[in-house]
């Protein structure tokens, strides 16, 4: 035992041999591994984590069903899905780096506490080497912040705030999906070819992290655009009836309703506003209109009706065209019978992503990941060209104006898109104010 | 002057008149019964005797010191205890924990933060509780549950518990309501006992006559929040106002 | 002024929700003395069953468009609801329209059910347990209620549309002189508040002039003096559990259109219910009632900007976040037995 | 030994023993096994089972005793962990600084809102301070965001300034530690196949929990817990006992709430972050839940009851269809999918159901909790023996 040496990083193995017929076991160091949870065997554990309790656990459960399909086709199962159209060729459908991919599942709650002691248990328990998935912000922040820690990579699933790639970034943690700032930059120009330049907006706020960022996003874009801002309204998370919320705006003299809220919150106040006749309403002789800044088809499918010809923004929806959808599409569809949502998009993409990463590093070492992520270009993974910022471990691409289609021909066919923002108007510098004030840090490996 | 004094007491609730300007007074030493038909007001006299109750006007002394406004741990630690009608004791605790607890209060008075001293460390206490036990003759039955035990144990159990705290004045409340025969006439005499070692002041609220007359040395009779008669046992028996009271008028 | 009084009739609306749960709930322990943690389950149960008759009424045969291909490119399935087959398609889509209506009749029979195996097969066994150990098992069971909804249903909020007719606004501003559209309240919420005085009004009739609600009453007042005159209470109880599950099954289902629910709606409710019976008194039917509507008009009035930024004044930031705690521990402790509570039940 | 009494020495050198080699006890299976799936050897779960240890023993003076059932106590647990937060941002990395003012943060609302809350009892009180938890949590959650980081939840940052502390230049986060001894070590003992797991954390998590559950045993057999006991059984009696309920029952808060103190900064000094949802009245729903399934009013049930419930949390959570395939291959293909379509909706996603059944059958069927349970099984096994030795001897003479 006198051998077992504590040294700064997190986990050190001392193994023991036994000898045959010995009952004593002969204790033996071995060279300390490398980086945390270095996989010695033929496999390979990633770690998925996400809702599936909560009110999140839809969108938690179609993240599931995708990396399953993402470790199926990694390990050479099904039709290969868009592994055939991503444009790095690396993955051969043997696992990753030869080494057969397994994955352990955990419930975050949708609670940061929680999610961390579920990553925590993966890390420590099942020697994940990476782990993706959440469907919030604070949770992905809070689960990046203990990647970065214990030394293994964070692949973010759903997380719309701009302190995700921001003041909260990390060297260990790489969102894939978009952000409250692109949501603003995407949306204002559409808007301000359908509704003019001459609109006051009303903001209703869910009052917590991501609706203060998103919120500012929005009403940064729009202003720029020449629209007024009358009010900004922070609502409780716990409202599930918006009715005083949304009552005040009737005769404000606002003609826009921005609803800065996701999820549940999202659902029951655009049904309120569309119960208090807004949408019929004329304003200073305009039509009075609503903008959801954050859409998911989940949640546009809760809201049923309401959405019909309402604006807002998403990171992919399945009707797009391009080759890499399109198989993608396929493939989930086949498996599962009906088409993927955005969040199950986005994991599907930063589970090969990861793959990818670690072959073309040729280790599974976090900072060799990190390094072949950071500035990685790509293609064919549904967003059109895309890049990985090394500045802020942000994806750059596309985004999409969708907005509720009005004659759905199935349950799935809510949205339609509208316009696919080309990247280059979403861009922003990695020190842009709405995101000053955290810094990368240095990747860490756990050695 | 008495050990206990009440002055000019009434209370009202809405509409009635509970307590009208009542007087009252307790000779030390003695049992005073406080008799009369339901509705006479003895329960609401005793609820203002022992702090759970405000009466609207008049004063409560008790050794020359007011009552009125006091919570009832106040009142018991100046010593005053209480028998409820229905047993009060604590049921889920064993016996002889039931009575360790009213030593402890004598000791420690109202509130003492000995968190770390252990029980089974405080021998004195032990001893005294003990003590108590063997006279009431519940020590065969120390470490049975509260609870377990009979109604008339549970009576004992109860007179035990205030005795442990020496009283100056034991007031009980209906002690034998609900009672069979055997157990009223074992009451009556736990109490002369008691009456006789301890010399304790007592008053009791009562309705059975049996026991009024068995006990008391001075009765008073409460019609309608109204003291009509205060006077010795003998005197009682067959007072016209009495029996006009409990009877009703004749006319 | 018209700001003001869309917010009394917000706080109307919500209002009705609570005192419909909190009726049930005081009911339930005005007779029972149960502290029934489940009884939001209950009101979510009922906003699911107009759920599931959506689906039910939703039931179609399938039909295959050639000319048009779905996600995967095979050819789009047409669904056509059976009720549209049998009762033609105006019939079967008016009738698919007012499912919400037709829910309120479908739940009642499944409401008083759920509510006599419920107290049949569980609360009667905790009569003479603790409180603590009610509001324990109850609170169980609301978990095990909302976990086999989610699983049947889902997490993600499931809508279900008010009656075309009804889903409109109506400007009652015009009938009190204000301008056209100044005061525009959705016509769903105003019948939804109607309906609710409605239930209210006749639980409270059949309590005072039937047989029935005078023994509950009296039990109500003293359990074991009626019980001594041998009429059999717990019978009697029973059905009033049953009759509670079931106004808040009904409150349940006519509230869909106005919040659609998820299987979280029960926990939602739960907290807020429970201050509205402690703040009206426990066991007090009336003070439910008006402790309801009390609160959801604070609750609404706190939410106005000109309120809050007086409150921010007072260094008291977002107080619609807390109003309804900040009047509840007000309430507890100026007057413990609340608004209308019976002096003495469990006061202390 | 330790002023304790020979039972109660032998009951806590038990918990001290099993605490000790909880790292082997936890970890039953080789970790290649199938069954390594439920081993809970890892350092979070190990700290989770002696911090909610903790949690629950504080819990269990207020409400095992006292009889006051309180929906407030996850809120001073996360008070605790946000004043020990603050002081790993502020004053340095240390983790004895941040626990002693967790412990008097928590100890001092905990008197605030136990002064108002405790003016009432019953159902009256448990309301009370379920408005008290919630309101904290909406504070912690959106209003005081400053403070608390809101819903991202309170982290250490490589800008803080820990003034007590050396210039961090590494560019890595700095970690928790005790004089130097870093919380998150682990020296890991290979033997055969088993991996068996031995974290600085745990061990000091573990030590705490050791003196939390001594202190909690001198409470059960002190004057003042008696007076608790009491209390719990008859507060009129104790009144016109001449006894004053209200401090009583205010010290019984203060001291569970102090309890949750040392549990939450013992959670962030082991993970150093503080989310609002740790102090959402369902949180302490779980902690009434641990307490009464180990055994309401005992010593050992809410040791026990949240290694329980966290068990199931972290293990049953984990189980996907994956997993369940996998256990039932060996079968039939037909028997293996009906196994799995019985045993799906009570693992992974579907774990709440199973502790929401959990909570009515102990509620139900075991109001005393597991250790009332074992105990009655123990002396139901020793009547059995008693018997039939009895009847075994009785029937010697005949032979």
């Amino acid at each position: 035992m006198s051998k077992i040496e504590f040294t700064r990083r997190g986990i050190i193995k001392t193994s023991a041999a036994v000898g045959a017929g010995i009952a004593m076991p002969t204790l033996l160091t071995s060279p300390a591994a490398a980086y945390t949870n270095e996989p010695k065997g033929k496999t390979v554990t990633l770690g998925f984590n996400v809702p599936q309790t909560g009110a999140y656990a839809d969108e938690g459960a179609d993240e599931l069903r995708a990396y399953e399909l993402a470790v199926e086709h990694l390990n050479g199962g099904g039709d290969g899905g868009m592994m055939n159209t991503f444009s790095s060729k690396e993955l051969k459908g043997n696992g990753i780096l030869g080494k057969k991919v397994e994955f352990v599942t955990g419930d975050t709650q949708t609670k940061s506490d929680a999610a961390r002691a579920s990553a925590k248990s993966m890390i420590e328990k099942d020697n994940a080497v990476m782990i993706t998935g959440g469907s919030s912000s604070g949770v992905a922040i809070a689960v990046q912040g203990l990647c970065q820690e214990a030394g293994v990579i964070f692949m973010a699933g759903l997380t719309h705030s701009n302190d995700t790639t921001g003041k909260d970034k990390k060297a260990n943690g790489f969102r894939h999906f978009f952000n409250g700032y692109m949501s603003g930059a995407a949306l204002a120009p559409v808007l301000l070819e359908m509704y003019g330049p001459d609109r006051t907006a009303y903001h209703l706020t869910a009052d917590y992290t991501w609706g203060w960022t998103q919120q500012e996003s929005i009403q940064q874009a729009t202003e720029a655009i020449g629209w007024k801002t009358a009010k900004n309204v922070l609502t409780p998370l716990a409202t599930t009836d918006f009715s005083s919320y949304v009552a005040p705006v009737l005769n404000s003299g606002a003609d826009v309703l921005v609803l800065n809220h996701y999820g549940g919150n999202m659902i029951n106040s655009l049904t309120a506003a569309v119960q208090f006749g807004l949408r019929a309403k004329e304003v200073n002789g305009k039509n009075f209109e609503i903008v959801v800044p954050l859409y998911s088809r989940l949640m546009a499918k809760g809201a049923g009706e309401n959405v019909k010809g309402i604006f807002g923004s998403t990171n992919w929806h399945w009707s797009l065209q391009d080759e890499g959808s399109k198989a993608f599409v396929k493939s989930f569809g086949k498996k599962y019978g009906f088409p993927p949502s955005q969040a199950a998009h986005t994991v599907y993409c930063q589970t090969l992503l990861y793959a990818d990463a670690a072959e073309r590093a040729g280790t599974f070492n976090p900072c060799g990941i990190a390094e072949s992520l950071e500035g990685f270009k790509f293609d064919g993974l549904g967003n059109g060209a895309t890049e990985y910022r090394a500045g802020d471990h942000q994806c750059f691409k596309d985004v999409l104006v969708v907005k509720g289609k009005e004659n759905p021909t199935s349950e799935f066919d809510v949205l339609e898109v509208v316009k696919v923002t080309p990247r280059a108007q979403v861009e922003y510098p990695v020190d842009h104010a709405m995101f000053a004030g955290g810094e990368l840090g240095k990747c860490n490996s756990g050695a | 002057m008495g050990i206990f004094e009440v002055k000019n007491v009434s209370k009202r609730f809405g509409g009635l008149q509970a307590l009208d300007n009542v007087n009252l007074s307790i000779e030390e030493g003695t049992i005073h019964a406080i008799i009369g038909p339901n509705g006479a007001g003895k329960s609401t006299l005793l609820n203002c005797f022992v702090g759970k109750l405000m009466p609207d006007t008049g004063t409560v002394e008790f050794m020359g010191k007011s009552l009125l406004g006091k919570k009832p741990h106040q009142i018991n630690q100046m010593g005053v205890s209480r028998v409820f009608q229905t047993p009060e004791i604590f049921s889920d605790l064993s016996v002889f924990e039931n009575v360790l607890i009213p030593c402890f209060a004598k000791r420690d008075g109202s509130f003492e933060l000995n968190a770390f001293g252990s029980v089974k460390g405080q021998k004195d206490m032990i001893e005294k509780a003990e003590q108590m036990l063997i006279d009431v003759d519940m020590i065969d039955k120390r470490n049975d549950m509260a609870s377990a035990m009979s109604r008339g144990d549970k009576r004992r159990l109860e007179m035990a518990m205030c005795l442990a705290q020496d009283p100056k004045l034991l007031l009980l409340d209906e002690p034998t309501a609900g009672m069979a025969r055997a157990d009223t006439n074992n009451t009556i005499d736990l109490l002369k006992e008691i009456q006789e070692a301890r010399g304790i002041t007592m008053a009791i609220i009562e309705h059975d006559m049996h026991v009024v007359f068995s006990l008391a040395e001075k009765i008073t009779v409460l019609a309608q929040g109204t003291p009509i008669v205060e006077d010795v046992p003998e005197n009682i028996k067959g007072h016209p106002k009495v029996q006009e009271a409990y009877l009703g008028t004749a006319n | 002024m018209d700001a003001i009084l869309l917010q009394v009739l917000n706080g109307l609306d919500k209002g009705s929700a609570y005192a419909l749960i909190a009726l049930g709930l005081t009911l339930i322990f005005g007779t029972l003395g149960v502290v029934n943690f489940a009884h939001g389950a209950l009101f979510m149960i009922g906003a699911f069953c107009a759920v599931t008759l959506q689906k039910i009424l939703n039931i179609s045969t399938i039909s295959l468009d050639p000319t048009k291909t779905d996600f995967l490119g095979d050819p789009l399935k047409i669904k056509t609801p059976l009720v549209e087959t049998w009762f033609g398609e105006i019939a079967g889509q008016a009738i698919i329209d007012w499912t919400v209506p037709l829910a309120v009749l479908f739940s009642i029979p499944i409401m008083l059910v759920i509510g006599y195996v419920m107290e049949r097969g569980l609360i009667r066994h905790f009569y003479k347990r603790p409180h603590a150990d009610q509001i324990l098992v109850t609170f169980g069971l609301a978990i095990v209620a909302g976990e086999l909804v989610k699983a049947n249903f889902g997490a993600t909020e499931i809508q279900v549309p008010a009656p075309d007719l009804l889903a409109g606004v109506t400007d009652l501003g015009v009938y009190l002189g204000f301008d056209v559209g100044r005061v525009a309240y959705p016509t769903w919420r105003i019948t939804f508040f109607c309906f609710s005085l409605a239930v209210i009004g006749s639980i409270f009739a059949f309590l005072q002039f039937t047989t029935f609600g005078m023994v509950v009453r009296a039990g109500m007042a003293d359990r074991e003096t009626v019980g001594l005159l041998g009429i059999n209470i717990d019978r009697k109880f029973t059905i009033m559990f049953g009759i509670a599950a079931a106004v808040a099954g009904v409150a349940g289902v006519m509230y869909t259109p106005i919040k659609p629910p998820s299987y979280e709606l029960g926990m939602q409710f739960l907290v807020i219910s429970f201050v509205v019976v402690v703040v009206g008194g426990m066991g007090s039917l009336a003070g439910a009632v008006l402790a309801g509507f009390m609160l959801g008009i604070l609750e609404s009035f706190a939410s106005m900007n000109e309120v809050k930024s007086f409150f921010e004044m007072l260094y008291l930031p977002s107080i619609d976040q807390i109003i309804i705690y900040l009047v509840a521990i007000i309430v507890l402790l100026v007057r413990p037995r609340g608004l209308l509570g019976k002096a003495g039940v469990m006061e202390d | 030994m330790l002023k304790l009494d020979k039972k109660d020495a032998v009951t806590f050198l038990f918990v001290v023993a099993i605490t000790l080699l909880a790292p082997f006890i936890m970890n039953p299976f080789p970790t290649e096994s199938g069954l390594a799936q439920f081993n809970a050897g890892y350092p979070d779960l190990m700290q989770r089972f002696v911090i909610f240890g903790i949690f629950a023993i504080g819990y269990n003076i207020l409400f095992g005793l006292t009889g006051y059932l309180s929906f407030g106590h996850a809120a001073f647990l996360g008070m605790g962990s946000y004043a020990a937060v603050w002081m790993f941002k502020l004053l340095t990395m240390n983790v004895i600084p941040a626990l002693i003012l967790s412990i008097i943060v928590a100890g001092l609302f905990s008197l605030l809102i136990g002064f108002i809350s405790l003016r009432r009892s019953g159902i009256y009180f448990s309301i009370l301070t379920l408005a008290f938890a919630e309101m904290s949590f909406r504070l912690a959650y959106s209003v005081l965001t400053p403070l608390t980081n809101g819903e991202t939840g309170l982290q250490i940052t490589l800008k803080d300034p820990r003034v007590l502390d050396a210039i961090n230049t590494t560019g890595h986060q700095p970690v928790t530690s005790l004089f130097g001894l870093e919380m998150r070590n682990t020296a890991t003992l290979d033997i055969a196949g088993w991996a068996f797991q031995f974290n600085v954390g745990y061990y000091v998590s573990a030590v705490f929990m050791l003196i939390a559950f001594y202190i909690s045993m001198r409470i059960f057999r002190s004057p003042f817990g008696l007076m608790l006991r009491a209390i719990k059984t008859n507060q009129t009696r104790l009144n016109y006992t001449g006894l004053n309920s209200r401090p009583y029952t205010l010290a019984a808060f203060v001291i569970s709430g102090m309890y949750a103190g040392l549990a939450g900064g013992l959670l962030a000094s082991m993970d150093p972050l503080a989310g609002a949802e740790r102090m959402q009245w369902t949180a302490s729903g779980e902690v009434v839940l641990m307490t009464i399934l180990g055994g309401a009013g005992t010593l050992l049930g809410p040791v026990l009851g949240a290694g329980f419930i966290k068990y199931f949390e972290n293990i049953f959570s984990k189980i996907n269809d994956n997993i369940l395939h996998s256990w039932f291959s060996f079968m039939p293909e037909s028997l293996e999918t009906f196994f799995t379509t019985i045993i799906h909706p009570f693992v992974g996603k579907g774990w709440h159901l199973t502790l929401g059944l959990m909570f009515m059958l102990i509620v139900t069927f075991l109001p005393g909790g597991l250790v009332d349970g074992g105990t009655r099984i123990w002396n139901r096994i020793r009547k059995n023996k008693k018997s039939s030795s009895s009847a075994a001897s009785s029937t010697e003479p005949v032979e």
